[in-house]
């Protein structure tokens, strides 16, 4: 299991060689990419601001959640913060197994628990003004 | 007794600092040190969205108990990820 | 959309540069990988063949009904032919969107339907043996 | 009349060859061509798995009827894709 929390850039390719193995014949990637636009507002660039302590405890724990749900090979979580233009990649998820449909499934359940649970928060910049965005309110559990 | 609270994001920009010390007296519990904050940096007095609380990098409930020492942080809702929406 | 069979490794950054746009906020990407085992033998390596002319017309004509079915943004499909070793990635299909469960779900409804119609076959190469790997019968539609 | 034909994976392999030009009559189907195919190349005989046909590298139904140039491939169950199992 890898878990990343940085301000470099991600890379797709060592987040796949990060989760392949001999024994697993799929693999599933997802990116999270800055959007040119949002809300009908023209984004320039995004501001990540993050608990990184806490964001790398909350990733672990849903990657060894979804282990336990999957039969999945292994996964990596990498978040970049900071400053990021729009075509960059803030997410990266991976997930390597014997059977697609779980690396799928394991995958798109891994990156909505993230964006509900992770202690990261983007602040857009657009024409004319800025914005914390605010999503899902975490619960204890 | 102190507490080390970090501010994150829109709470952040409202105190104007993301980090501090602050001497808590005994038997408050997590929201009990956000009403604390608000006396102590006036920008919060005016935020009013939904908050979730973390001691020492854990989620907790508002009513959870603050220690000596511990890290108390305030989480505005969260926004991580790309700027895809679920559907 | 971007179709390719080639003998040349397959690269998932490539892939995801192919299919990114400043209005896809979601990239999901699929690898299949050769295994080291299959059916309890140990692979050595394997050989794919493949209609190359017609592999492209039935990938070109998967991605146009993906990209009817689901509001997504662009689509790749690439796939290996030849000697590949364990490890190596004989398929990569990627798709963007603005929303990340439709990204999900074309991805993962493009690699099952690949399967079942694309005129490409393995041949497995084992300690002990060789044998075409025989899968899904296409039928005409 | 003429046809090129196709064999490909484990029919190739059977024929020992993977393209020919083969004369064929008038009104011939594409399951036609396969049994002339196993009368010139006997290893074809041995096939007995589930066939699937194309014409002019389009899937067709075995009674499709195969014209003068066409393009006749015979293609075994396909294995694209990674070794990946559905499930």
């Amino acid at each position: 299991m890898h878990i990343e929390v940085t301000a470099e850039p991600l890379d797709p390719q060592r987040a796949v060689e990060l989760v392949r193995r001999d024994d697993a014949g799929a693999v599933v990637v997802f990116l999270g990419v800055v959007r040119d636009h949002n809300l009908g507002r023209r984004v320039l660039y995004l501001e990540y601001d993050a608990y990184p302590e806490m964001a790398r405890r909350v990733m672990r724990e849903l990657a060894e959640e979804a282990m336990g749900r999957w039969p999945i090979v292994d996964v990596a979580v990498l978040h970049r913060i900071g400053h990021l233009e729009v075509g960059e990649t803030s997410l990266l998820v991976a997930v390597s197994s014997p059977h697609r449909a779980e690396a799928f499934d394991a995958a798109h359940w891994l990156v909505d628990r993230l964006k509900e649970r992770a202690p990261i928060w983007k602040k857009e910049v657009f024409e004319g003004g800025e914005e914390w965005i605010e999503g899902e309110l975490p619960s204890p559990r | 007794m102190k507490a080390r609270v970090l501010l994150f994001a829109r709470l952040k920009d409202l105190a104007g600092v993301s980090e501090a010390e602050v001497e808590i007296g005994e038997g408050l519990t997590a929201a009990d040190v956000f009403r604390l904050l608000q006396g102590l940096y006036p920008g919060l007095a005016s935020y009013d969205a939904p908050l979730a609380y973390a001691v020492n990098a854990r989620y907790v409930s508002p009513e959870h108990p603050v220690r000596d020492g511990d890290e108390v942080a305030f989480i505005p809702p969260v926004s991580g990820g790309g700027t895809c929406t679920s559907r």
